[in-house]
């Protein structure tokens, strides 16, 4: 238990992160004029994302083995802390990459600072988020990041659809977050403390009656299950992923999802388990939180897989798949395991890379045709060199998503299926249910496959060839598939590294 | 000389095989460089070949008739676990019978056939099948197993198909090929059911009495006939399921059964007969050769090649003799009422096969391949004096138009003679000895019966008349060609009127046909019977492998009777044949019209070809039809099925938009698809409704965490 | 570089096909002669490949399991972690497959000559979809099994979608989804004998020798068997193979019906009967019927269709039918049958779609009744065909023969009946390829084909070998028979001394 | 045991927290679904205040309703804000009317 001033030696990456923040924002006042040109305020932000993440590595590295809570049991920087971090920094950096590609927020925005400066801010926000071990600390943290991305969402206001989607984020979060409070008062009511450890205590001890931590646990849920966009606090996401634009949209599928899951796994293992011999996990608190989490999966992934299956915009599609993919997740967080832990983590890495390609391929789309439909993607691998590119590389994404093998998805998939099952026999028809998801899935993932490969293409739609200022938009894309198929084929770092994320519980 | 045929037997089989592949492959060359003539010559010169390597196995064998058979072993076709056959071929008495009858009257045909198919195209291709159709019968005489006797089984079965539908320009005759092929597959079927009931039974039969290890060293094969000449007691008291107590159908009656299906596809009896009278659309060669002398009587050989095994089960016996003695009467019947000269030959080949199985029936097995032997002989000189006929006639065959032939083709009137005075059964020729033969065991043998005799005497009585009528049509009274309406059917070819120039065929075809008449007259001395102080040579030529049983000698005074009965029966016949058709040429019209009805069953061949048709052919395409709608739409259109019932109830309700049909895969995907659709109902836009489907959400787990 | 061959010929098998095929990527696009005859080289490679394989194939191992020796093992460990390996070998089972897919693939090859859109692309997709069938028989770690059995999903989608027919898109994700709604369930099964085996392995032949340790048996056996089951195709789970065969060009239908349907049967062998011996064997009435079913069902549909595709893939199912009960009699003689029928069905459906592809190219047009007495026009092309139909009804003296033959034998030990009713479908092949032969080359000549060209070299020398085949397996079957002898006579020992 | 004991700030929460949610979801205005959100947090605050003094008896729960003070200032800022700019473009802030997002 540090002190402040001692725990700020381990927090220099997010103490940069918020002096940046409040250095640019000071300068914006006083020099307005430094801030017009919006490319060169994309790369100010990049580099200053780029910096912490630096130094975040450096923490890592460094931080061997001790971890320790830092200012007062508020944050606790173990390795599930820092690779998550890492993760999470990596996807506002990604999202910061797509906003200065995609002419829908390079060219048309004017005021690209603040926008800058809100995606600095709910970076901020995931970081704390993914540390955070008190109840109050991972509250405010919550709320931090949801708030920016509020704002951002609504940021394309020529765009009527965007303002739309972010009030109706706002209402649906607020009350999420609201429900998730009282839920919170109730937990501390109970325990009688807000931190994690102290509560974990409380329910070692004494076993309580469930059905008040029953309901404490799923008003918990709505706050965090709105976060991933699980089954019944799911609504807002298809709507805010059409309105959101696009950057930020795939920074939503994959940045926010991964805190949100960061929240779930930090909660629950860390109160409502007891640690037995071994890797073995037994649930205290009379909750049977891994039946509830279980169910909630299973609607998630058919609702998901459902709803997508004829969906025309392809935002909407990647929303719903979004959905199904939190579904998967939430089998892992079901199974009770250490291995469901670093199952959690693996997945979430390779769906960053997956979902990110994705969405990049839907930028570029978007900037040549402007258009989200399925049907304008028709024939696009007989248009020219590039549209066979990016058909292949969109290709490659959709079948990893489906989880076919020699992808990355499908090693996701065979860890997921692997912790279900070491649960025992009590998950085996969850995993029934997922395998039937995942035939489903396939059937809307080769419909996009379909039309841009067997559909000939409408005439006079022409694409324009690739030239050379496009570079960087074509090395992260093949970065990503080789990654999607490298992983696919040979996959021990990543699971050396979910192997340490899951150690945080000693 | 034993080592020689051991060592080099096989070439009687392989010089048909290499005639066939040098017409087959390069025929078309050679014939359009060098014409006909080598053609002809290469097939007939191997069949002569191998007509010399019969003739000295023939040899070798009645020299010194030793009872184990003499075989030649070539390699081992297959060897899996118990099941081994080797390709080897068995020389014993009976096969060497029936190799000389394949190769001699094969040959006789070739050369009959260089004439015949002058100036045919396809004349490399026909040759090439004849050849192909000696190997295959030769291999089905000389297997040494039964797997290697079905190869060569179902090899005649398809040189028949090959050669029924030679003019395959004509949709009937490729018609009638499939049909042949067809009905001889329904035997086949029933063939290999036989031989995968005898496999097993033996082998369980062997393995109750732990013999198997004698097939480790992996020589002895079960399906082999010198083995099952051995061990086939094994299964005298076993019953079909080898289930002790089902007191059933014995094993042995049921693969006497199935065999004798397989023999009646073959050889035409009576339930799967309608193949023979179509199979007249091929070049009359083949008919001589195919339809009459050898493959027709494959059935027979194999009766006699298990005669072991059919001895063995009475009730068999018994059913082959009744369906002999039933198809002899049935086919002469409808003998008496047919006008096309080939279709005549057909159905007497019928009933004389008929009268074969009857032999065979009453376990007078020497006495049934002593008929095949005479039969082989005068039936493929009627077919190709049939043959001179029609190539004179111009391709006529409707023996109404025909008449006065006498005067024009007096070779071939005088060797039809002679074979029709065989057939009738007349006595010094050897249709006499053989029918009489097959008559007296008929009645006497213990496996016999009077009825079987008198259905036998009668059909041999219409056989003399429908010779008779035949003969007389043909070459007797005045030339009716001129007659002919023009539309009648049959007779292709110009019509050429007056008779001034019909010609006598040429050389190469008759001298065939006055050897082979030769051979009807004196094949039949050879088998005189004790009873008329012959020595009756041909039946102890066969003693050593039908068992050499000599029958007693007493010289029952029955035996006389009936011999001079069947003498007067064949009489009666020519007598009223000549009655109805040369003197009172009127009579035969009256008595039509009396017998209307009976007389139009008997023209139409009692229906029989119409029931198979109705009842089958179109049978199977009603119930092919069915399947393939199921196919299509039950099973895997549900997707049209549902389509459907969407399509209507959208258009009904309007609001669901269903584009989806056209992708769906079948009904668990369309109904995911429609769920689908439903779920995107829910998603309303309204923020307010979204709020309360979270609480909502949340109100049920609490509901559920109470309840349970 | 003898030595490096013999020991890596596995690996090389299964990957130059692939290497090739990235080579192909970077050849110009217009170039389609330069693209046709190096992917034509790039697959008669591992054809030379196997053959030395063949030569150097020991007929007397029994193989199966690990300790009876696997011949030509390639075995590096790929994930430690997870336990598994790259670990590839064959035994009497697999090996007649991979000769059958080196010798098939060249040909198809020849055969897709007719081409001309995104050549490149179809061939790098072909060679792809040879890489995933070489893996799939040789691979014997169960992960490795799973990840080539997938990839050779993706190339067939595409190259149905792409090159096929008029409904092409519906017969592409109707074949992907039904396949992969199989492969999903092995994918449990797979990781289920994971957990539960005690040094948690993937490796077949391991799971072989401690197959007693698993509970619920037979659920997991027929998870596995409804996944073959869908890929043999196997009564209610075929109506994929009309639609993806009638839709896909000739060259993929050849590969379709030649090798990937064998692949079903190969997956129960290798997996079902190594890993649930007892509960196969329990099973094996249940199997033996819808082999029955697939006989007869499949030989009568094939009678009522109009289009010669179509046609030849009922026949295809009918005849897989054999194949069923063959594995199903679980006698020495039946399983033997059933793997050599694997074989003659794929040398004789290869000449089949071949066939069919030649008359399409040529008239453009599949419906049987609309040829007619064209034997006169084209001979040799009727000969072949002849020769094709005949192989297809198992005529003696062909190959087909001794298959059925021995199938037929094995499943009358225990199957009288069903047996008796499976012989019956001779009849029904025999009356709807003769009615077909009929149909399109006997009876009086149809005007339009008057002249109609006979068959050019190339496609003379992709038929020929096919050809040369079916006589001579006929007559000679023991080159392919020694090769499945030792290893059936080993797997019949399981059932045998299993006393049940 | 005074009268007015834990129970009763519990009832009184969560007549707050449900009258919060009635709001929130039958208002047609936005503002009125935003005062709803704002007495949802206040419940919450109650609550922990409450709780801080009877049961926890440390100040954390009081520490803690104060930044849900804050928080719900913050939302109420951004709320407003948003709800400017859909005024500005459909004219009036009716929640209904804002369901050009679905399917």
């Amino acid at each position: 238990m540090l002190t402040n001033t001692e725990s700020l030696k381990y927090f220099f990456s997010e103490g940069f992160l918020s002096f940046f923040f409040l250095f640019l924002l000071i300068v914006s006042f006083l020099k307005r004029d430094l801030f017009t040109n919006s490319s060169f305020v994309y790369l100010l932000g990049i580099s200053g994302v780029i910096i912490t993440l630096i130094l975040e590595l450096t923490l890592a590295t460094a931080g061997q083995g001790h971890t320790q809570l830092l200012f007062y049991g508020m944050l606790r920087n173990d390795y599930f802390a820092h690779l998550f971090k890492l993760l999470l920094v990596f996807s506002s950096l990604f999202l910061l990459v797509f906003s200065f590609i995609s002419k829908e927020t390079n060219r048309k925005f004017l005021n690209s600072l603040e926008y800058v400066l809100l995606i600095l801010a709910s970076t901020l926000g995931m970081m704390l988020l993914a540390s955070s071990v008190n109840l109050l600390m991972m509250y405010l943290s919550l709320e931090f990041l949801s708030l920016t991305a509020y704002l951002l969402t609504g940021f394309s206001h020529r765009d009527e659809r965007s303002s739309e989607a972010a009030i109706k984020y706002l209402l649906y979060g607020a009350v999420a977050s609201g429900a998730m409070l009282y839920g919170l008062s109730l937990l501390y009511g109970m325990a009688g403390s807000l931190d994690y450890f102290a509560i974990q205590e409380y329910f070692a001890q004494n076993n309580v009656s469930g059905v008040i931590a029953y309901i404490s646990v799923i008003l918990i849920l709505a706050g965090a299950g709105f976060k991933i966009a699980a089954f019944p606090f799911h609504s807002w996401c298809p709507d805010v992923y059409e309105g959101a634009p696009t950057p930020f949209t795939a920074f939503l599928s994959v940045g926010s999802k991964s805190a949100g899951f960061a929240l779930i796994v930090r909660f629950f293992y860390q109160i409502f388990i007891e640690k037995g011999g071994g890797d073995i996990l037994v649930p205290i608190g009379g909750v049977d939180w891994s039946l509830l989490l279980a169910i909630i999966s299973a609607f998630t992934m058919t609702l998901g897989n459902l709803a997508a299956l004829q969906q025309e915009n392809i935002k909407r599609l990647l929303a719903y798949s979004g959905i199904a993919h939190a579904g998967y997740i939430l089998m892992a967080v079901a199974s009770q395991t250490l291995f469901g832990v670093s199952s959690v983590f693996l997945y979430l890495v390779i769906y960053f890379l997956m979902n990110f390609g994705a969405f990049l391929v839907v930028i570029i789309i978007a900037n040549e045709f402007n258009t989200e439909l399925i049907e304008d993607y028709e024939g696009l691998v007989w248009k020219n060199a590039r549209g066979a590119f990016l058909a292949s590389m969109f290709t490659i994404y959709l079948l990893s998503l489906t989880g076919i093998p020699p992808l990355a998805g499908f090693i996701g998939k065979v860890y997921l299926f692997l912790s279900v099952f070491e649960k025992g026999s009590s998950l085996y028809w969850l995993a029934v249910v997922a395998v039937i998801n995942m035939v489903i899935s396939l059937y809307y993932y080769v419909r996009v496959i379909k039309v841009m490969f067997l559909l000939k293409g409408k005439e006079g739609v022409a694409l324009s060839a690739m030239d050379r200022s496009q570079y960087i938009q074509y090395s992260i894309m093949a970065g990503l598939s080789f990654l999607t198929i490298i992983f696919g084929i040979y996959w021990v770092p990543l699971d050396t590294l979910s192997k340490l994320a899951a150690n945080f519980l000693n | 000389m034993r080592t020689f045929i051991e060592h080099y037997g096989f070439l009687i089989v392989l010089f048909p095989v290499l005639g066939a592949f040098i017409n087959g492959i390069f025929g078309r060359q050679i014939q359009n460089k060098y014409g006909e003539k080598p053609i002809g010559y290469v097939a007939s010169l191997t069949v002569f070949f191998s007509f010399i390597i019969s003739v000295i196995a023939f040899s070798v064998i009645a020299r010194d008739p030793q009872p184990s058979a003499l075989i030649c072993h070539v390699y081992n076709w297959l060897n899996v676990n118990f099941v081994r056959a080797d390709v080897s071929f068995l020389f014993d008495p009976l096969s060497a019978v029936m190799i000389l009858i394949v190769t001699g009257v094969g040959f006789l045909i070739h050369i009959y056939s260089i004439g015949y198919m002058k100036g045919d195209p396809g004349y490399y291709r026909f040759f090439a099948y004849l050849n192909l159709f000696i190997f295959s019968m030769l291999i089905l005489v000389l297997a040494e197993n039964m797997l290697l006797m079905f190869i060569g089984w179902e090899g005649v079965g398809l040189c028949s198909y090959l050669l029924i539908g030679f003019w395959y320009s004509k949709k009937e005759n490729a018609i009638a090929g499939n049909k042949a092929f067809i009905v001889n597959r329904v035997g086949d079927f029933g063939f290999l059911l036989g031989i995968l009931t005898l496999f097993w039974s033996l082998y369980n039969q062997i393995a109750a009495n732990d013999r198997l290890a004698e097939f480790s060293n992996g020589t002895l094969s079960l399906l082999s006939f010198p083995f099952l000449a051995e061990n086939i007691h094994l299964l005298k008291g076993v019953n079909l399921f080898g289930i002790p107590e089902y007191t059933g159908i014995s094993v042995i009656t049921a693969i006497c059964l199935f065999l004798f299906l397989g023999a009646t596809g073959k050889s035409a009896q009576i339930p799967l007969h309608v193949w023979l009278p179509d199979a007249m659309a091929g070049p009359t060669p083949v008919s001589a050769l195919i339809h009459a002398a050898t493959m027709v009587t494959a059935g027979i050989y194999m009766i006699g090649r298990l005669h072991f095994l059919f001895s063995m089960s009475s009730v068999a016996l018994g059913i082959i003799a009744a369906v002999g003695a039933l198809t002899a009467l049935f086919a002469a019947t409808i003998g008496c009422a047919q006008n096309d000269i080939k279709r005549v030959l057909a159905y007497s080949t019928i009933s004389q096969l008929g009268y074969m199985f009857l032999g065979m029936g009453v376990a007078a097995y020497s006495a049934g391949i002593f008929h095949l032997m005479t039969h082989a002989f005068f039936k493929a000189c009627l077919f190709l004096g049939a043959g001179s006929v029609l190539i004179a006639l111009h391709h006529e065959n409707d023996i109404r138009w025909m008449g006065g032939l006498k005067r024009y083709m007096p070779r071939t009137f005088l060797t039809f003679l002679i074979a029709t005075l065989t057939i009738s059964g007349i006595p010094p020729f050897s249709g006499f000895f053989s029918k009489d033969e097959i008559l007296w065991k008929a009645w006497s043998s213990d496996h016999g019966h009077p009825i079987l005799w008198f259905m036998g005497f009668v059909a041999a009585g219409m056989t003399a008349f429908y010779m008779t009528r035949l003969l007389l049509m043909t070459f007797f009274g005045e030339n009716r060609r001129d007659q002919r309406p023009r539309d009648a059917g049959g007779g292709h070819g110009d019509q050429h009127s007056g008779s001034h120039d019909i010609r006598e065929s040429p050389a190469s075809m008759t001298v065939p046909l006055v050897i082979l008449a030769f051979f009807a007259i004196i094949a039949g001395f050879i088998g005189i019977p004790e009873a008329l102080g012959g020595s009756n040579r041909f039946s102890h030529f066969l003693g050593p492998v039908f068992g050499s049983h000599v029958e007693v000698q007493h010289h029952d005074p029955l035996e006389y009777i009936l011999m001079a009965a069947s003498v007067f029966i064949a009489l009666f016949g020519i007598v009223s044949g000549v009655l109805f058709y040369s003197i009172k040429p009127g009579l035969p019209a009256k008595i039509v019209s009396r017998i209307k009805i009976t007389y139009d069953v008997v023209y139409n061949k009692y229906y029989v070809d119409e029931i198979y048709d109705f009842v089958f052919v179109s049978g199977t395409k009603v119930i092919i039809i069915i399947l393939a709608a199921f196919d299509q739409y039950v099973i895997d259109g549900i997707v049209n099925l549902t389509g459907f019932l969407l399509r209507c109830k959208s258009r009904i309700s309007g609001s669901f938009d269903l584009r989806f049909v056209d992708g769906a895969v079948n009904f668990i995907a369309d109904t995911t698809l429609s769920t689908g659709a439903g779920m995107r109902k829910i998603q309303t836009g309204k923020i307010q409704a979204y709020i309360m489907f979270l609480f909502f959400g949340m109100v049920v787990f609490v509901l559920y965490k109470i309840i349970f | 570089m003898s030595e490096f061959i013999q020991n890596h010929i596995l690996t090389l098998i299964t990957f130059i096909p692939l290497i090739g095929g990235f080579f192909i990527l970077f050849l110009p696009k217009d170039k389609h002669d330069v693209i046709r005859w190096s992917s034509l080289v790039i697959t008669v490679v591992p054809f030379l490949l196997a053959l030395i394989l063949f030569a150097g194939f020991d007929r007397s191992v029994y193989g199966f399991t690990h300790s009876n020796g696997i011949q030509f093992i390639e075995e590096y460990t790929w994930i430690r972690a997870y336990n598994i390996h790259y670990f590839m070998g064959i035994d009497g089972i697999s090996m007649p497959m991979i000769f059958l897919t080196a010798l098939i693939c060249p040909l198809c090859v020849l055969a897709s000559w007719g081409i001309n859109r995104g050549v490149k692309g179809y061939f790098f997709l072909f060679l792809l979809l040879e890489t995933g069938m070489m893996g799939v028989f040789t691979a014997l770690d169960f992960f490795l099994f799973f990840v080539f059995w997938e990839v050779m999903l993706l190339p067939m989608y595409f190259l149905i979608g792409i090159w096929g027919g008029p409904r092409k898109e519906y017969a592409a994700i109707k074949f992907f989804l039904y396949t992969l709604v199989g492969s999903v369930m092995m994918l449990l099964v797979m990781i289920y004998f994971y957990l539960t085996s005690d040094p948690h392995t993937f490796d077949m032949t391991k799971l072989a020798e401690i197959n007693s340790v698993f509970d619920y048996r037979t659920i997991l056996w027929f998870a596995l068997f409804i996944n073959f089951a869908i890929k043999i195709p196997v009564f209610p789970f075929h109506t994929w193979l009309p639609d993806a065969h009638v839709e896909a060009p000739t060259a993929i239908s050849v590969i379709l019906a030649g090798v990937l349907l064998k692949m079903g049967a190969y997956g129960i062998l290798r997996i079902n009967y190594a890993v649930l011996p007892d509960v196969s064997y329990n099973m094996s009435m249940f199997m033996a019927i819808f082999g029955m079913i697939n006989i007869i069902y499949g030989a009568l549909t094939a009678m009522a269709q109009k289009d010669l595709k179509k046609l030849v893939a009922y026949s295809s199912i009918s005849h897989m039918g054999f194949v069923l009960l063959g594995i199903a009699s679980f006698t020495n003689e039946g399983i033997n049958g059933a793997i050599l029928q694997m074989f003659n069905h794929g040398v004789i459906t290869a000449m089949l779609f071949l066939l069919v592809g030649v008359i399409y190219d040529r008239a453009h047009h599949r419906e049987i009744d609309g040829f007619g007495g064209i034997a006169s026009v084209v001979p040799n092309y009727a000969f072949v065909s002849f020769l094709a139909f005949f192989g297809a009804l198992g005529l003696p003296g062909l190959n087909s023969f001794i298959s059925e033959v021995l199938v037929f034998i094995g499943a009358f030990k225990k199957y009288r009946v069903i047996t008796a009713i499976s012989a019956s479908g001779i009849i029904i092949t025999a009356s709807y390829c003769l009615w077909t032969l009929q149909r399109i080359f006997l009876g009086k000549l149809n005007e339009k084909y008057k002249l109609l060209p006979d068959m050019n070299i190339r496609e003379t020398i992709s038929l020929l070998p096919l050809a040369l085949l079916v006589v001579i397996l006929g007559v000679y079957p023991h080159p392919v028979l020694n090769l499945m002898k030792s290893t059936v006579k080993y797997v019949n020992n399981i059932f045998l001394n299993m006393n049940l | 045991m005074d009268i007015i004991n834990i129970n009763s700030y519990m009832i009184i929460s969560l007549m707050l927290f449900l009258f919060g949610l009635f709001t929130t979801i039958t208002r047609r205005n936005i503002i009125g679904i935003i005062l709803g959100i704002e007495l949802i947090l206040n419940s919450a605050a109650l609550n922990f205040a409450a709780f801080s003094k009877f049961s926890a008896s440390n100040l954390e729960g009081q520490l803690f309703s104060i930044f849900i003070i804050v928080i719900a200032a913050a939302e109420a800022a951004i709320a407003l804000a948003l709800m400017l700019s859909i005024f500005m473009r459909h004219g009036d802030i009716n929640a209904d009317k804002l369901d050009r997002l679905r399917g």
